[in-house]
C-alpha cells in the first residue's frame, strides 16, 4: 500500500518536471536558435557583431552586379522588410537567382557589407514544370505586384 | 512460506533443470545439491528474482514473487558467489552503506557486534582489498549477523574459503536463524555441520 | 481475429507464412518501383528552378520517410518485446534495424548528391541533417550492442532500451525544419495543405515511395526468417527443414 | 527510501574520495585536452576564440565519457550491484543517487575548471560565465544519458568503446546547445534559448534516464 | 515529357554525376542487401541440415 | 621465446577478434568524435581545415587511449598477468607481443581511416599522405606510452595523477610533431624533420618502453 | 629441493609470520595449514618469487630464487585464489594459450584429454564467463593434466568451489604427481583426501 503511495508520488513528479521541460522547450522556440539570420534581424542587431555568421533571405531583382575581375559578384539580400549587400568571390551554386533565396556565410563588415566566403542556394519547397512557374508567375504579377509570395516567409516566421 | 513449483531454467541451448518443485517452510533449511554446474547458482538467482525462469512458479508468503516483488525483496537476504564488497572502502565502512542500504538496523554497535562475530574486529578500518581470500568471505557473511528482519537467507556457498573455526560459527548461526522461524536456503560442496534434523536437501541432478 | 495474431506470433508459424508473403511484396516493390521509375523519368515534367537535379527526389524522400518510418516500427515492435516477451516482435526489432540503417545511408548520400548542385554544398551541420546523421549512429549503435550480447534474450531487452531512447530523435528529424531555419527546405507535403508539388511529380513520388516500403517489408521479413532459422536451430521443426529447398 | 538514496550516495563519493586518483585523472584529462589545442592549432588568439566553446565542449563530453564505464561497471564486477538489485527500494531512486554521485565527481569539477581555460582561450567574462551556467546544466545530461549506456553495455564484450558509440551521438544535442550558448554570447545574440533547452533536456532526462538505467541493470544481471 | 535522345537522356540536363550517382548507388545498396540476405538464409538452411545430419550420425 | 611471443600475440589478437565488435567500434569512435568538433566549433571551412590535423591527432590520442586500461586491466583481473610473470620467458618479450597486437588492432584502423576524415576536413592529397605516415609512425608510440602508463596504474593506489603527468607530457612530443607533419605540409614547408623525429621517438620506445612495463607490472604483481 | 630459512613476512604493519623454515622433497606434498589471514597466501606467492620476503631465504634445488629465477620458474606451475582465465575465451582456447604461453606441450589431444579428465569436454567451447564457479576452477586446475614437466605445483586452495567428484580426481592427480617424484605445496581449508604418507603439515600460527 505504502510502496504504491510512493511510486505514485514518483510517476507524479516525473509528470510534474515533464511538463516543465515542455514550457522550456516553448520558451527557446521564443528566442533565436537559427542556422542562419534574416536580414531584419540584422538590421534589428540580433545577429552577432564582428563574427562569422549566416545570412539567409532572397537575392533582390536586379541587384547582382559581376566585377570586372569575374570571380566577384555582389548582390543585395533581403526578406523584403529590410536589405543587406554581400560580397562573394567564388563559385556560385546553380541555383543561385535573383528572386530566389540564399543562405551567405560570413562577416558584417563595419561599411555595412557582408562579405561572404560561402553562399549556399535556398530553394523552397515547390516543385512544378516551368510553363506553370511562368503562369502563375503571370498571374501572380497580373494580380497584384505587392502580394509576392516570398520564400523566406516561413523562415521569418519560424521564431514566433 | 516458499513454495516452488514446476521450475524450469535454460541456459545456452540446453536445459539444466526441469520440473523443479519444493517447499521450505519456517525453521527449515534447504540444502541444494549437485554437482558443479548443476544450476545451483541458477536456481538461488531465480528465487530472489534475478533471472526469470523458463517456466514455473516461485511463491513467497503465498504470493506470486513477481506480483510481489517488493515484499520478497524486504524477507530476503541474497549471498552470491561474489561477495559484493567495494576494495577500496573499509570493512567497517563497506558494512554499514551495505545495511543501511538493504534497509537493515545498522547502529555503530551492531555492526561492532557483527565485526566481533565475524573476527574481523582487528581489520575493521583495512580496506577490503588487503584481506585475505577468507577474510572477504567473512566480511560479506557479516552482513547475517545484522539481518534478524530477513527471514529468508540465500546463500551460494556461504562455506567458500572458511577456515574451521568460521565454519562452525556460521554453522552455529544457521541454527539460530532457523530457531528463530527464519529459513535459508544454501548451496555448499563441503562437509558442514548444517543444523541436523532441520535441514532437507535438494539434489539437482544434471 | 484475436487467435490468429496468437497463432502467427510463435517464430513456427511466422516462419512458413513469412516465406509466402515475401514474393508477394518483392513483386509489389518491383513493379511499383517500375512505374515510379517510369514516372519520374518521362512523366514528370523539369523543375522549373531545379532542372532535372529535382529527379533525386523519387529516390531521396523514399529514403528519408522509410529511415524514420522504420526506426518507430523498430522501436514499437521492439517495446512490444520488452512488455509482453514475445520472442517474434524483439526479432523483428532485429531484422528491421539494417534496413533501416540503409534507409538512412541512402538518405544521406542521396541528400548530399542532391545539396552540392542544388544548395553549393556537399553537407552542412544544419538541424536536419545533423539529426539523421544521428539516426543513423543510432541504428548502428542498435546493431552493434545486440551483436556484442549473446544472449539472445539479454540482446533484445537491451536493444530495446536504446531503441526506445533514441526515438526522442525522430520527431526532431521530422520537425526540424519547423523548429529552426534550416537550409533543408519544409516539407512539400504536410497534413491540412495542398502538396506545393505538380501532380505527376507527387505521383512519381508517391509511388517510390510505396515501392521503398513495400521493399523494405520484404527484405524485413527475408532477415526476420534467418533470425528465426539462427535462434531456433535447435528446435525440431528447424531440423525437419534440413532436406527441403529452402 | 531517503535513507537508501543517501546511502548510496554517500558510498559512491567516499569511494571515489579513496580512489581520488581516478577522478582527479578524468579532469586532468579534460584540461590536457583543452591545453593541446593551442599546441596543434597554433597561436592565433582570433582563432582561438572561436574555437573555445567548442574545444572545452568536446573536451567535456569526453571526459564525462571517460569515467562511464567505471560507474556501473566496478559493481557489477564485485557483486554490488546485485545487493543494489536486491533492496526493497525503487532502483530508479538508487540509481538517481548513483548519477547525482557521478555528476558531482565529474561534472562539476569540470563546471568549475572551464571558466579558467575560457579566460586562457581569450573569452570574456560575460561568455566565461554562461559557459560555467551551460555546463552546470549540460554536464548532469552527460552522466544521465550516459548512464544509460554504462548500464547498457554492462558485462558485453568489448563495452568500452560500445559506450562511446551509444552514447555520443546522444551527446550532441547537448555539445551543439551548450557551445551555442557560448558562442551566442561571444556573438551578442543571447544565449537564453539555448539554456533554457539545456534546462529543458536536462528535466527530460532526470525523468526518463532513471528508469531506462534501471531496466538496463536489470537485463545486465539476469 | 519525352526526352529529345539517350544522350538527352544520360545528361540529365548536366546533372547526370549527381542523379545517375543517387540512383546508382541506391540500386547497388539495395540489390547488395537482398543478395546478402538470400546468401544467409541460404547457408542457413544448409547449416541447419548439417548440424541435423550431424545429429543423425550421433544417433 | 619465439613460440611465447606468437602464442601472447595471437592470444590478443583472438581475443580482440572475440570481441570484435569492440574494435570496429573503436573506429566508429574515432570517426564521432572528429565529427564533434564541426559540430561544436561551427562550420567554417577555413577553421576546419586549419584544425584538421590537430583533431585528427587528439581524436587518435583518445582512442588509442581509451584501449589501454583493457591492455593490462583485464590479465590482471583475472589472473592471467600472474601466470605471463610466472612463464620462463623474458617477460619485455612477451611486452612487446602485447604491445603489437594492441596497435595492430588499435592503431593501424586509425591510421588507415584517417586519411578520409583529413578529406572531409578539406585537407588536399599531399597533407593527408603525410597524415597517414605520421599516424603509422605515431601510434605505436602511442600505444607503446600508454602501455608503460596502464601498467603503472595497476594496482598501485593514488597513483592515477602520477601516471597521467608521466604519461600525458610524453604524448605531447607525439602529438606536436604529428600534427605539425601535417601542418608543414600544407604550409609547404616539407615534413621529412617531423616524421624523422616521430620515426626515432618510435625507436626510443620500442627500445625502453618493454623494459618500463615489465617493470611495472612486476611491481603492480607484488 | 625446496628449502625455505627463517621467511619472514609483513603486511601492513604487523609481522604476518617469523622465522618459517621447512624442506620439501621429492614425491613429498606441504599442507600449509592456518586461519584465513594467517598469511598462506603470503607464504605461497614468496615461493614462487611474486612477493619479496621481509628476511629468509628461499633455495630451489640449492640454488637461492633470486639469483635463479629463471630455473625456478622452468620447473614452477603456480595457482592461485584467482583462476587467471579470460571470460571471453573459451575453455579450450584458454588452455590452449595458457598452455604455450607456459611452454607447456599442448597439442589439440593433450588438450583434449586435460579436458576430458577435469570434466569440462562439453563445455570446452564455451566461453568462460558463461561457466559455473566449479567449472571455472576446474578449468584453471586443468593445466595440472598438462604439467608433468614442472616439477613443483604450488595451489593456493585448490580445491575451492570443486564438487566432490572433482576432488577425488584432483587428489589422486596429486598423488600420481608425488609418484612421479614432484613437489607440492598447497593450502586448503577443506577436508580432502591428500595423499597418505607423503603430506606433512605446516601450521602458520597467527
Ligand atoms: C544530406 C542532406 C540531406 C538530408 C540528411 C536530408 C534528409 C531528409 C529527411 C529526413 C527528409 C524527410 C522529412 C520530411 O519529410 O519532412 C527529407 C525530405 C526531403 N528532402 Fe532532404 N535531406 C537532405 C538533402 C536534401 C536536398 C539537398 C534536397 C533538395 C535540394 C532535399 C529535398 C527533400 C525533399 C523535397 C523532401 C520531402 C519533403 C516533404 O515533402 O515532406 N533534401 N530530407
Ligand atoms: N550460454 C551458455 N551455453 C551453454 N551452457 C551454459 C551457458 N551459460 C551457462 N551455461 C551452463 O549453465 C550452468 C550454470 O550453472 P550454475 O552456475 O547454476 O552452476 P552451479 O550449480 O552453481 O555450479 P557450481 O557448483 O560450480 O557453482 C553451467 O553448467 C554452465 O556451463
Ligand atoms: N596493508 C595491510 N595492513 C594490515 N594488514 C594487512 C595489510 N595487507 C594485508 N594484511 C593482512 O595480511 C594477511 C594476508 O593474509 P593471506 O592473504 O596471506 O592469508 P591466507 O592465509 O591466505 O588467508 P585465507 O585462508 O583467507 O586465504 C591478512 O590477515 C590481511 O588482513
Ligand atoms: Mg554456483
Ligand atoms: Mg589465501
Amino acid at each position: 500500500m505504502k510502496s504504491r503511495h510512493k511510486r505514485l508520488a514518483l510517476v507524479a513528479g516525473g509528470v510534474a518536471v515533464l511538463g516543465i521541460a515542455a514550457a522550456l522547450i516553448l520558451n527557446a522556440f521564443q528566442s533565436n536558435l537559427v542556422f542562419f539570420y534574416s536580414p531584419s534581424q540584422v538590421a534589428a542587431h540580433e545577429a552577432p557583431h564582428d563574427r562569422s555568421f549566416r545570412i539567409g533571405g532572397l537575392v533582390e531583382q536586379g541587384s547582382l552586379q559581376r566585377q570586372p575581375d569575374g570571380v566577384t559578384v555582389r548582390f543585395v539580400v533581403t526578406d523584403t522588410a529590410k536589405s543587406v549587400p554581400v560580397l562573394y568571390a567564388g563559385i556560385l551554386p546553380d541555383l543561385f537567382k535573383e528572386g530566389k533565396g540564399v543562405v551567405a556565410q560570413g562577416k558584417l563588415e563595419a561599411d555595412g557589407v557582408f562579405h561572404a566566403r560561402e553562399v549556399l542556394a535556398k530553394h523552397d519547397e515547390n516543385y512544378m514544370p516551368p510553363e506553370a512557374a511562368d503562369a502563375l508567375e503571370k498571374a501572380r504579377k497580373a494580380e497584384h505586384e505587392s502580394q509576392r509570395t516570398l520564400v523566406m516567409e516561413r523562415a521569418k516566421e519560424t521564431p514566433k | 512460506m516458499l513454495e516452488v513449483r514446476d521450475l524450469a531454467c535454460q541456459r545456452g541451448e540446453q536445459p539444466l533443470f526441469n520440473g523443479v518443485s519444493f517447499d521450505v517452510s519456517a525453521g527449515e533449511l534447504l540444502w541444494v545439491e549437485g554437482r558443479n554446474g548443476s544450476g545451483k547458482t541458477s536456481l538461488l538467482r531465480i528465487l530472489c528474482g534475478l533471472s526469470p525462469a523458463e517456466a514455473g512458479t516461485v511463491r513467497w508468503r503465498g504470493e506470486s514473487i513477481h506480483d510481489a516483488r517488493e515484499a520478497l525483496l524486504h524477507d530476503t537476504l541474497f549471498l552470491a558467489h561474489a561477495n559484493g564488497l567495494k576494495d577500496d572502502l573499509t570493512v567497517a565502512e563497506n558494512l554499514r552503506f551495505d545495511a543501511r542500504l538493504a534497509g537493515l538496523h545498522a547502529s555503530a554497535e551492531r555492526i561492532e557486534a557483527a565485526l566481533r562475530a565475524c573476527g574481523l574486529r582487528e581489520r575493521r578500518d583495512l580496506a577490503v582489498r588487503y584481506l585475505s581470500q577468507g577474510q572477504r568471505r567473512r566480511a560479506a557473511l557479516a552482513r547475517l549477523w545484522m539481518a534478524e528482519s530477513r527471514k529468508l537467507w540465500i546463500l551460494d556457498e556461504p562455506f567458500a574459503a572458511l577456515d574451521a573455526e568460521s565454519v562452525d560459527r556460521l554453522a552455529a548461526h544457521l541454527g539460530a536463524h532457523l530457531d528463530a522461524g527464519g529459513l535459508a536456503v544454501l548451496t555448499t560442496h563441503q562437509e558442514v555441520p548444517l543444523p541436523a534434523g532441520r535441514t532437507r536437501r535438494l539434489r539437482l541432478a544434471h | 481475429m484475436a487467435l490468429n495474431w496468437f497463432k502467427y506470433s510463435s517464430p513456427q508459424t511466422f516462419y512458413p507464412l513469412a516465406g509466402r508473403l515475401i514474393p508477394v511484396f518483392a513483386v509489389l516493390a518491383a513493379v511499383l518501383g517500375a512505374v515510379g521509375l517510369y514516372i519520374g523519368f518521362f512523366v514528370a515534367p523539369t523543375d522549373f528552378q531545379q532542372g532535372e537535379a529535382y529527379r533525386i527526389i523519387f529516390i531521396h524522400v523514399p529514403a528519408a520517410w522509410m529511415s524514420m518510418f522504420i526506426y518507430l516500427v523498430m522501436a514499437a515492435w521492439a517495446a512490444l518485446g520488452l512488455i509482453l516477451n514475445t520472442r517474434l516482435s524483439s526479432m523483428m526489432a532485429t531484422a528491421l534495424a539494417p534496413t533501416g540503417a540503409v534507409m538512412t545511408f541512402l538518405a544521406l548520400w542521396t541528400g548530399s548528391l542532391w545539396g552540392k548542385p542544388m544548395w553549393g554544398t556537399w553537407w552542412a551541420w544544419d538541424a536536419r541533417m545533423t539529426s539523421e546523421l544521428i539516426l543513423l549512429f543510432l541504428y548502428i549503435g542498435f546493431m552493434a550492442l545486440q551483436a556484442s550480447i549473446d544472449d539472445p534474450r539479454r540482446a533484445d531487452k537491451a536493444g530495446a532500451i536504446l531503441a526506445l531512447v533514441g526515438a526522442v530523435n525522430v520527431p526532431i528529424i521530422y520537425f526540424s525544419v519547423k523548429w529552426w531555419n534550416t537550409l533543408h527546405q519544409g516539407a512539400s507535403i504536410s497534413v491540412g495543405r495542398s502538396p506545393s508539388m505538380a501532380s505527376t511529380m507527387l505521383l512519381g513520388m508517391l509511388v517510390m515511395a510505396l515501392a521503398y516500403w513495400m521493399y523494405s517489408i520484404a527484405a524485413t521479413l527475408m532477415r526476420v526468417r534467418s533470425i528465426i532459422l539462427e535462434r531456433e536451430r535447435n528446435a525440431q521443426w528447424v531440423r525437419d527443414l534440413a532436406g527441403a529447398p529452402a | 527510501m531517503w535513507d537508501a538514496f543517501v546511502a548510496v550516495f554517500a558510498r559512491d563519493v567516499l569511494q571515489a574520495w579513496r580512489r581520488r586518483a581516478d577522478w582527479l585523472t578524468s579532469i586532468f584529462f579534460f584540461v590536457i585536452v583543452v591545453s593541446l589545442f593551442p599546441l596543434g592549432v597554433g597561436p592565433e588568439p582570433a582563432l582561438l576564440r572561436t574555437m573555445a566553446p567548442g574545444v572545452v565542449w568536446v573536451a567535456a563530453l569526453l571526459a564525462a565519457m571517460l569515467s562511464l564505464p567505471r560507474v556501473f561497471g566496478s559493481d557489477f564486477a564485485d557483486g554490488t550491484l546485485e545487493q543494489l538489485v536486491l533492496t526493497p527500494h525503487p532502483l530508479t531512486v538508487l540509481v538517481l543517487a548513483k548519477m547525482l554521485a557521478h555528476w558531482l565527481l565529474s561534472g562539476v569539477p569540470l563546471a568549475l575548471i572551464a571558466p579558467v581555460l575560457g579566460l586562457q582561450f581569450g573569452l570574456e567574462g560575460g561568455p566565461v560565465g554562461v559557459l560555467f551556467a551551460a555546463l552546470l546544466l549540460g554536464t548532469p545530461c552527460l552522466s544521465l544519458i550516459g548512464g544509460v549506456g554504462a548500464a547498457l553495455t554492462l558485462g558485453v564484450r568489448g563495452s568500452g568503446v560500445l559506450i562511446a558509440l551509444l552514447v555520443l551521438p546522444l551527446y550532441v544535442p547537448v555539445l551543439i546547445f551548450g557551445a551555442g550558448a557560448v558562442e551566442a554570447t561571444v556573438a551578442g545574440t543571447g544565449a537564453a534559448g539555448h539554456l533554457s533547452l539545456l534546462a529543458a533536456g536536462l528535466l527530460i532526462a532526470i525523468v526518463l534516464a532513471p528508469w531506462a538505467i534501471a531496466a538496463a541493470l536489470r537485463i545486465a544481471l539476469e | 515529357m519525352s526526352w529529345g535522345s539517350l544522350d538527352e537522356f544520360l545528361a540529365m540536363g548536366g546533372y547526370a554525376t549527381y542523379v545517375w550517382g543517387s540512383y546508382i548507388v541506391s540500386a547497388v545498396v539495395l540489390a547488395m542487401e537482398v543478395v546478402l540476405l538470400k546468401r544467409r538464409h541460404r547457408t542457413l538452411r544448409a547449416g541447419a541440415g548439417r548440424s541435423s545430419q550431424q545429429t543423425d550420425n550421433l544417433a
